[in-house]
């Protein structure tokens, strides 16, 4: 078991030293079967992994039950500082490793596809299993410390592939903003590792865990600890203030938007809270602090979607919007819900992502969806799947989208109807979006240039492939968790349930919602999905001029969304200007006009005095004389008469 | 004997190498003497043996009239600082084989020179003989910095002298005066110094003596001022030898001497010292942010952080203890790195500011990746040596205080923005009339920087063996604080 | 010696130191090389004086002797001055003390 | 005594070769015979005994210091050979004469009585009145010689005006009845003596070159021939001070309150305005001067705290100083035969052209900077402790600060050397000259390594 545990990190790993190493000297044939192969490799592990861990559900007798800790070797230790390179295994970590090695997989088969042209293929390929490395080590890892260096890790990776064409320097800046960004994050993370500490004398989850159990709800260090851990949290999975860094990540390869910030980096927030559930059901205040950011994040996201032009663009915002429904439902304490809606994310945002590509690499290149439009006919592959996608993500049933939000959306009812009401509007926004991409992609003639005309065609099997598995999974991935309601026996609630049992334990569980209501909640949801769907239908198939509103009959706010609520303008302002402001001035005055100045000033000083003194040197016999009478009639005077 | 002989080695090779004429044979044996000393370092590593605190110590009269007696030794900081000199040494030299330095042999000489000096520093458990060849590292490293340096080096080198000289001037008075507290007969050794109790007058102003020679040496804002300029100055061997150990000096002399001697006021007063080192740490790193010249980049951003460094010394934590020991390793290791990778690039391109370069990493993918590889060790990315550091260093000051802790973190941030910057603008983007057709590197040159790479790495995944090796000496120390 | 202890020392003392002073004030107001190099002599021999009186009130044969011992060096003194006098005069052709300052500052 | 005979017999000697129109002979036999005396000098160790009522009292102390100023003369003398090469005029005289200086020197080193210490002072000096006009075709010269002639002579009057003065408060001119005299007025002490005191201190101060009496120095340093200023700055300077502390030790250790506040401020005035006004200095041989005249500050410090250890510290600090600044003067006469001024752009680049002595003059600055392991280092850290165990702690401060200001000055000549463009004019030097400069700069490294081989034996 424990090589097997290994081995799932270290194969990425692995590729990524025979690749990087290599270098430009293996044939691209090589790089193709090694890149998504060592990748399934570990994927299969997962799977074998996930088996043994379900045989011997309820066998264990350790701290939290279905749970293994497999240590490698100590890392750093020192007195009670004690951190050993060990790996969880629990269902959590299970679930995500599933999601991280499937996904990742598809993905890179698809990449085998799409950057076949690409000089920098070998290249991409070690980046894409070294990220695929860090993950693992992030969900694995039986400590804190151990996930900081996934966290860490992806970051990089992130950096690398957003900057993976790095003659652009607008795709450098993106790579560098991203990395910032997460830094700032990871410092909050950082410093609440140290709290962490300071309070538990232990970084481990187990010791952490079970200590944090016996504490009140609501304890101060508590509420510290999570806050700062959502810091971390906020930078990672690009929720307010910290996510402008997502959609300009777009420059990088697709496949990479799919799988880092789509599928699987992104979401590393979310995986963090729900391992550390039991800590924030205990702070109450840093709930409820997730709770309002997230749901902001989640309106205003989608409020931003709805009049992007760039088919990525659009994505990236409605992943920073279904983010924020992530979050939203572990800030009310349905975890299962967040990691739910976090698998059928994963499935049906990389489909998205990757037909987008797909759509992108038909057309060579050009992403502005202004300019496409009828390619229904050209890619029926590509149309089907980002079809099916869509609904998911538009909450449709029975797509998986749907079962994992009306989880959400019922829970959040539960929990207060302002919530619900919230989320129901962003879900209506998203369809909303969804569609209007949609429809702008695959209806009505096509608007691009003629080249591009003639370059349309369906994209090879090697990425169609990837494509409709993924549109499987999005379509049937709700039956993870069918509820009660539809005969469904919440399995992932039941596979789940030992990680949040302590949570659920503490938390109060407010009544359970009679199905009468939760019908007429789905329903209400349900219909108002579909209106929205409709009126976008009207807007974008139907009415001739609605296709593209000219600028100028926008109103103010519609201007002011569409140009993103001015965010990235305010931290240029705010942030960015001041420091290098502050850069410039200190470097100029204080280190130059001042300190150096008082430095070499004193230097100056004792010189200008040796030049004044040596002037009593005149030369002249008679002035010399008469200065020793003096010195030594003083000193008579001052030694005998005195 | 192994220490002694670690010490008189280097004098003999830095005597014998002047007899040498042409350049070859002067380079190889440069190279080979320092290998021979580096295995002498390995085979003090073998030797010691953590249970005692101070090994392989050699000890006879010098002045018995004035209480000096050579008395070398190692304990486990001392060690790896040893270590780091030894290991470094072959790698400088070797990197300095693509300059054509006038009058080698006096050059190689002066830098065996300076080894010997600065073992002798990091192995004397005598304070005399401490000061004697803290200061004898100072004239190699004048001379370097002075005859092989750049433009305006006159000025620059003697502020640099003048300004560490007279800095180490107050710790010599502070050391005289402690000797004449000792009981009789007075003596210099470093028990006899530890032992000798001061009234708390007394403590600060030695603290403060101490205090300015490192603080000097370091160096730490606002004494920093001679460091950007000396470091662009000097030629890329003085400035790797500077930065790489030279300036580890100061920390290890806060280690040896100040923490344990005048413990009460290190603990009334850090701090405020602290205070001046997390000031440094975020002044320099946002001057770092604009800085044009890459080696002046460096120089600030090495400013960042040794302040770490030295604020986790002050706040007297066993974690940030063993951070700073374990960080002043990494320090040196990865700053001679990017050193190197500076150098070689100037050596391309005849250039070193950033806004002349790009586009790099198309034309010299390998040299790129190297870069790239310091880089992340020195924005302390998990699983890189300084991560070690740094993570304990910022978990000790949080243990002394949070917002210490919260305001040092910052440099996480900051060398994030300036390193990232400049590897943007000289690695990437398209490149132009300087970086277009550069080679990529060669095999000596992979040579000095595989092994520096290794230990980025190694230190990074397993720092337990140089973790245990200096954990017996670190609580010593502290134990002195209690 | 009983007549010449009618006068008591303090006289000596006085009339030396004066002698002595007035030997100083030459050497300080004068320009004259010439000039400078007699109130030296002056000065010794003030000196001089007052030693002899010295060893007469206290009978003791040292102090007189010391005054031959004096008047030697002096003498060899004043025979190098004029030597130097000469010396200059020839180059500058003054004996101005304050002619000669080339060395300075 | 035996030092003092064979000495002076070796001047007469010199006197005779000169009549005898042997001048080929003359350093042979100067060095020859400085040698022996040396032999003998040191053949007194632990003899410890007085001559003629104690005149002349040789002990461990003036041994050694007369070895120090034999040795410091035999140095110089060695250089005299490259000094005077194509010198025609015969070299008797000034050799002699630098012999009687030598001997005057000794005599202070060893008197035990005022009169000698008189007759040593005025050996001395008219001595070095000749020998400072010897270049009698120099302007600078004659300036040099009048300027110290008549500042000399009329110092010399006061230093007799106050032996006078002591010898008529106590009735003698020997030490140790002076010392009885003192002993026996318990703390009330007649004015008449205090001013004899005070005046022999000037007296003695003004040949030392103490602020603020040190004016001669610097113009005379310069104007003097090169040779004879490294024997006023090394043999001078050590014979004077060591007569004052011999002086102070032996009669006035029992009054050491009312005379040190005075020592202490003179001691600082010195420092400091040797340092300060060394720093602006064009050329190289006046900043020398100025560099004696601090040194000669410092020396101070030995003096002001007396005790077992200081005259150890005095004879390691006289014996480094003479060593190392022989040592510079060495090259100093190199460069100004090289370039006819000591200016340092003469100095520039001389690292390319000769780079040997180069070094020799970087080790010697550094010596004299106090830059460790050089002897330099050693002697004031020496000297510094020695202070501080008196709790001198502020004078040692200022001492301190000082040689931090003597850094901007001796790294001068260094720069130039190193640092700067060279004006390729090469140096020519003979084989046993460049053998003689790396004789003393290892003298230099070797006292400053191996101290113990000095330090502590008196």
């Amino acid at each position: 078991m424990k090589l097997i545990l290994i081995l799932i990190p270290l194969l990425p790993l692995l590729g990524f030293l025979f690749l990087g190493l290599g270098f430009k000297s293996i044939p691209k044939k090589v790089t193709s079967i090694v890149g998504p192969g060592t990748i399934l490799a570990s994927f299969i592990l997962s799977i074998i992994t996930f088996i043994h861990l379900t045989q011997q559900a309820g066998t264990q007798s350790s701290l939290f039950p279905h749970s293994d800790v497999y240590t490698l070797f100590s890392w750093i230790s020192i007195g009670s500082l004690d951190i050993s390179f060990s790996f969880l295994i629990d269902p959590l970590s299970v679930l995500m490793l599933l999601v991280v090695t499937g996904v990742g997989f598809l993905i890179h088969v698809y990449s085998v596809g799409y950057m076949k042209d690409d000089p920098g293929y070998n290249r991409f390929f070690a980046y894409m299993n070294l990220f695929v490395f860090f993950m693992l080590l992030l969900v694995m890892g039986a400590n804190y410390p151990i996930m900081f260096i996934g966290w860490e890790g992806v970051g990089l990776c992130s950096y690398l592939l957003i900057g993976f064409w790095f003659k652009n320097h607008e795709y450098n800046n993106a790579a560098n903003k991203a990395f910032i960004m997460n830094r700032i994050g990871d410092l909050g993370f950082l410093l609440g590792m140290f709290l962490l500490f300071t309070t538990f004398q232990s970084l481990n989850y187990q010791d952490i865990f079970s200590q944090a159990k016996g504490m009140t709800s609501g304890n101060g260090t508590l509420v510290a600890i999570t806050l700062l851990l959502f810091i971390g949290a906020v930078g990672k999975s690009a929720q307010i203030p910290l996510y402008t860094w997502l959609p300009d990540a777009m420059a990088g390869p697709t496949p990479v938007s799919a799988l880092i910030h789509a599928a699987t980096m992104v979401t590393a927030g979310v995986y963090m809270i729900a391992r550390s559930n039991i800590l924030y059901v205990l702070s109450p205040a840093t709930m409820e602090i997730i709770g309002i950011t997230a749901i902001t994040t989640a309106l205003f996201a989608a409020s931003i979607a709805i009049f992007q032009n760039d088919i990525k663009k659009i994505l990236a915002y409605s992943t920073i919007s279904q983010l924020g429904y992530m979050f939203a439902a572990l800030s009310i304490g349905a975890f299962t819900g967040a990691m739910f809606h976090l698998t059928t994310h994963a499935f049906f945002k990389a489909l998205l992502f990757l037909a987008a590509g797909s759509v992108i690499h038909a057309i060579g290149g050009g992403q502005d969806i202004r300019n496409m439009g009828g390619l229904r006919k050209k890619l029926p592959k590509t149309y089907w799947t980002f079809l099916i996608a869509t609904l998911a993500i538009a909450g449709i049933p029975p797509f998986s989208g749907f079962f994992s939000k009306d989880e959400i959306l019922s829970k959040a009812f539960e929990f207060n109807h302002v919530t619900w009401f919230a989320l129901a509007v962003g879900a209506f926004m998203t369809a909303f979006y969804m569609f209007r991409l949609f429809y702008l992609t695959f209806f009505r003639a096509f608007r691009g240039t003629e080249e591009e005309k003639h370059h349309l065609h369906e994209s090879p099997a090697v990425m169609t492939t990837p494509l409709i598995v993924l549109s499987v999974l999005a379509a049937i991935g709700g039956v993870l968790n069918i509820p009660v309601l539809f005969g469904g026996e919440n399995w992932l609630s039941g596979f789940l349930a030992p990680v949040f049992a302590d949570a659920m334990a503490v938390k109060v569980q407010p009544a359970a919602l009679s199905h009468a209501t939760e019908w007429l909640l789905m329903a209400t949801t349900l219909a108002g999905c579909l209106v929205t769907i409709f009126w976008a239908w009207r807007r974008y198939v139907k009415q001739e001029n609605g296709l593209l509103p000219d600028e100028a009959k926008r109103s103010l706010l519609v201007q002011l969304i569409s140009k993103k609520y001015y965010i990235d303008e305010l931290y240029d302002f705010v942030f960015v200007k001041p420091s290098l402001w502050c850069s410039r001035y200190l470097h100029q005055v204080v280190e130059l006009r001042f300190i150096d100045r008082i430095v070499n000033g004193v230097g100056q000083v004792v010189i200008w005095t040796g030049n004044t003194v040596r002037y009593v040197q005149t030369g002249n016999v008679g002035f010399y004389m008469f200065i020793m009478i003096l010195g030594i009639i003083l000193i008579l005077f001052f030694n005998i008469l005195i | 004997m192994l220490t002694i002989l670690l010490i008189l080695l280097p004098l003999a090779l830095s005597l014998i190498i002047l007899i040498f004429k042409e350049e070859k044979a002067i380079r190889q044996f440069a190279l080979a003497g320092s290998l021979i000393e580096f295995g002498v370092g390995v085979a003090a590593f073998i030797q010691y043996k953590t249970s005692c605190h101070c090994n392989l110590l050699f000890t006879t009269d010098w002045l018995a009239t004035l209480g000096v007696s050579l008395k070398f030794g190692m304990d486990g900081i001392s060690l790896l600082l040893v270590m780091l000199t030894t290991f470094l040494l072959p790698i400088i030299i070797l990197a300095s084989f693509n300059h054509a330095y006038s009058r080698p042999s006096a050059f190689y000489s002066l830098i065996l020179l300076m080894e010997m000096a600065l073992i002798g520093v990091f192995t004397s458990f005598d304070g005399l003989i401490f000061y004697i060849f803290w200061e004898l590292a100072l004239i190699p490293a004048y001379f370097i910095c002075a005859v092989w340096g750049g433009d305006d080096r006159i000025r620059i080198t003697f502020k640099f002298f003048i300004y560490t000289f007279v800095g180490s001037l107050f710790m010599l008075v502070a050391l005289i005066y402690l000797y004449f507290r000792t009981p009789l007969p007075h003596s210099f050794d470093f028990q006899g110094l530890y032992a000798v109790r001061l009234n708390p007058g007394e403590q600060t102003w030695i603290f403060l003596a101490f205090f300015l020679a490192f603080v000097v040496k370091i160096p730490i804002f606002p004494f920093h001022t001679w460091q950007p300029d000396t470091y662009s100055g000097a030629p890329a061997t003085g400035s790797m030898l500077l930065a790489g150990i030279m300036l580890k000096m100061g920390l290890y002399g806060m280690i040896r001497w100040m923490i344990p001697i005048c413990n009460d006021a290190v603990q009334e007063w850090g701090g405020v010292a602290m205070i001046l080192a997390i000031t440094g740490i975020v002044y320099a790193s946002l001057i770092a942010i604009r800085q044009n010249d890459m080696k002046r980049l460096i120089a600030y951003s090495s400013i960042a952080h040794v302040g770490l460094i030295a604020a986790g010394l002050l706040s007297l934590t066993t974690y940030a203890m063993q951070g700073a020991v374990i960080q002043m390793v990494s320090h040196g290791i990865n700053i001679v790195g990017l050193f190197i990778i500076i150098d070689l690039i100037e050596q391309r391109t005849k250039t070193r500011n950033i806004s002349n370069l790009g586009g790099i990493a198309r034309t010299a993918p390998r040299l790129a990746i190297f870069f790239m590889l310091f880089l992340l060790a020195s924005i302390a990315l998990p699983l890189t040596n300084s991560f070690v550091g740094e993570f304990l260093l910022l978990l000790g000051l949080f243990e002394y205080s949070a917002i210490f802790a919260a305001v040092a973190g910052l440099t996480i941030i900051f060398s994030a923005v300036y390193m990232l910057w400049m590897y943007q603008r000289t690695m990437l983007g398209k490149a132009n009339e300087f970086t277009e057709n550069i080679h990529d590197l060669t095999w000596t040159e992979m040579a000095a920087l595989v092994p520096l790479v290794v230990m980025v790495f190694w230190i990074g995944m397993f720092p337990g063996l140089f973790l245990n090796v200096a954990l017996p000496d670190v609580m010593q120390i502290l134990n002195y604080t209690k | 010696m009983s007549n010449l202890a009618t006068i008591p020392i303090e006289y000596y003392l006085v009339f030396c130191s004066v002698l002595f002073c007035i030997g100083v004030f030459g050497v300080l107001i004068k320009r004259n090389a010439l000039v400078i190099l007699m109130s030296i002599e002056l000065m010794i021999n003030s000196i001089n004086l007052l030693l002899a009186a010295f060893s007469a009130y206290t009978n003791d044969p040292a102090g007189q002797i010391f005054v031959f011992f004096i008047m030697v060096v002096a003498a060899a003194e004043v025979a190098i001055g004029l030597a130097i006098v000469v010396l200059i005069y020839r180059t500058t052709h003054s004996i101005d003390i304050d002619v000669l300052n080339k060395l300075k500052w | 005594m035996t030092t003092i005979i064979s000495i002076t017999i070796l001047g007469i000697l010199v006197l005779f070769l000169g009549i005898q129109k042997k001048q080929s002979w003359l350093l042979p036999v100067i060095l020859v015979g400085l040698a022996t005396s040396m032999i003998l000098t040191i053949l007194d160790w632990n003899t410890a005994r007085s001559y003629y009522h104690e005149m002349l009292i040789i002990d461990k102390t003036s041994v050694a210091f007369s070895l120090v100023l034999i040795f410091s003369t035999f140095l110089i003398f060695s250089l005299a050979s490259h000094y005077y090469r194509g010198v025609e005029r015969p070299l008797d005289d000034i050799y002699g004469v630098m012999i009687f200086a030598l001997v005057g020197a000794v005599m202070m080193t060893s008197y035990g009585n005022l009169i000698m210490l008189f007759l040593g002072i005025e050996t001395l000096s008219i001595a070095l009145y000749v020998l400072a006009g010897s270049h009698k075709e120099a302007i600078t010269s004659n300036e040099a010689t009048l300027k110290y002639f008549l500042l000399g002579s009329f110092l010399s009057g006061f230093l007799l005006f106050g032996i006078a003065l002591i010898y008529g408060s106590t009735g003698s001119f020997d030490l140790q009845k002076i010392s009885v005299f003192v002993a026996a007025c318990h703390g009330i002490y007649p004015p008449m003596f205090l001013a004899g005191l005070f005046l022999l201190i000037i007296g003695l101060a003004f040949k030392i070159a103490i602020a603020p009496f040190h004016f001669w120095a610097p113009d005379v340093y310069e104007g003097t021939p090169t040779l004879l200023t490294a024997f006023m700055a090394t043999v001078v300077k050590t014979a004077s001070i060591v007569a004052m502390y011999r002086f102070f030790t032996h009669t006035f250790y029992g009054i050491h309150g009312v005379w040190e506040t005075t020592i202490w401020i003179l001691a600082v005035l010195t420092m400091l305005l040797g340092n300060l006004t060394g720093l602006y200095q064009p050329n190289l041989k006046r900043m020398l001067a100025y560099s004696s005249i601090s040194h000669s500050g410092y020396m101070l410090l030995a003096v002001v705290a007396f005790s077992p250890m200081s005259n150890n510290a005095l004879l390691f600090y006289t014996l480094s100083y003479s060593i190392a600044t022989i040592l510079a003067f060495a090259i100093l006469i190199l460069i100004r035969e090289a370039h006819g001024n000591d200016y340092f752009s003469s100095l520039n680049g001389m690292a390319k052209t000769n780079p040997l002595e180069a070094f020799c003059l970087t080790i010697a600055m550094l010596s004299l900077t106090g830059i460790p392991p050089l002897a330099g280092f050693m002697a004031k850290y020496y000297l510094f402790t020695t202070a501080l165990e008196k709790g001198l702690l502020w004078l040692v401060l200022v001492a301190i600060a000082g040689s931090a200001i003597s850094v901007a000055y001796y790294f001068k000549p260094i720069m130039a050397m190193y640092l700067k463009e060279s004006n390729e004019v090469k140096l020519n030097v003979g084989r046993s000259y460049k053998v003689h400069l790396m004789f003393m700069t290892l003298l230099v490294i070797l006292i400053g390594v191996l101290p113990f081989l000095v330090m502590g034996i008196l």
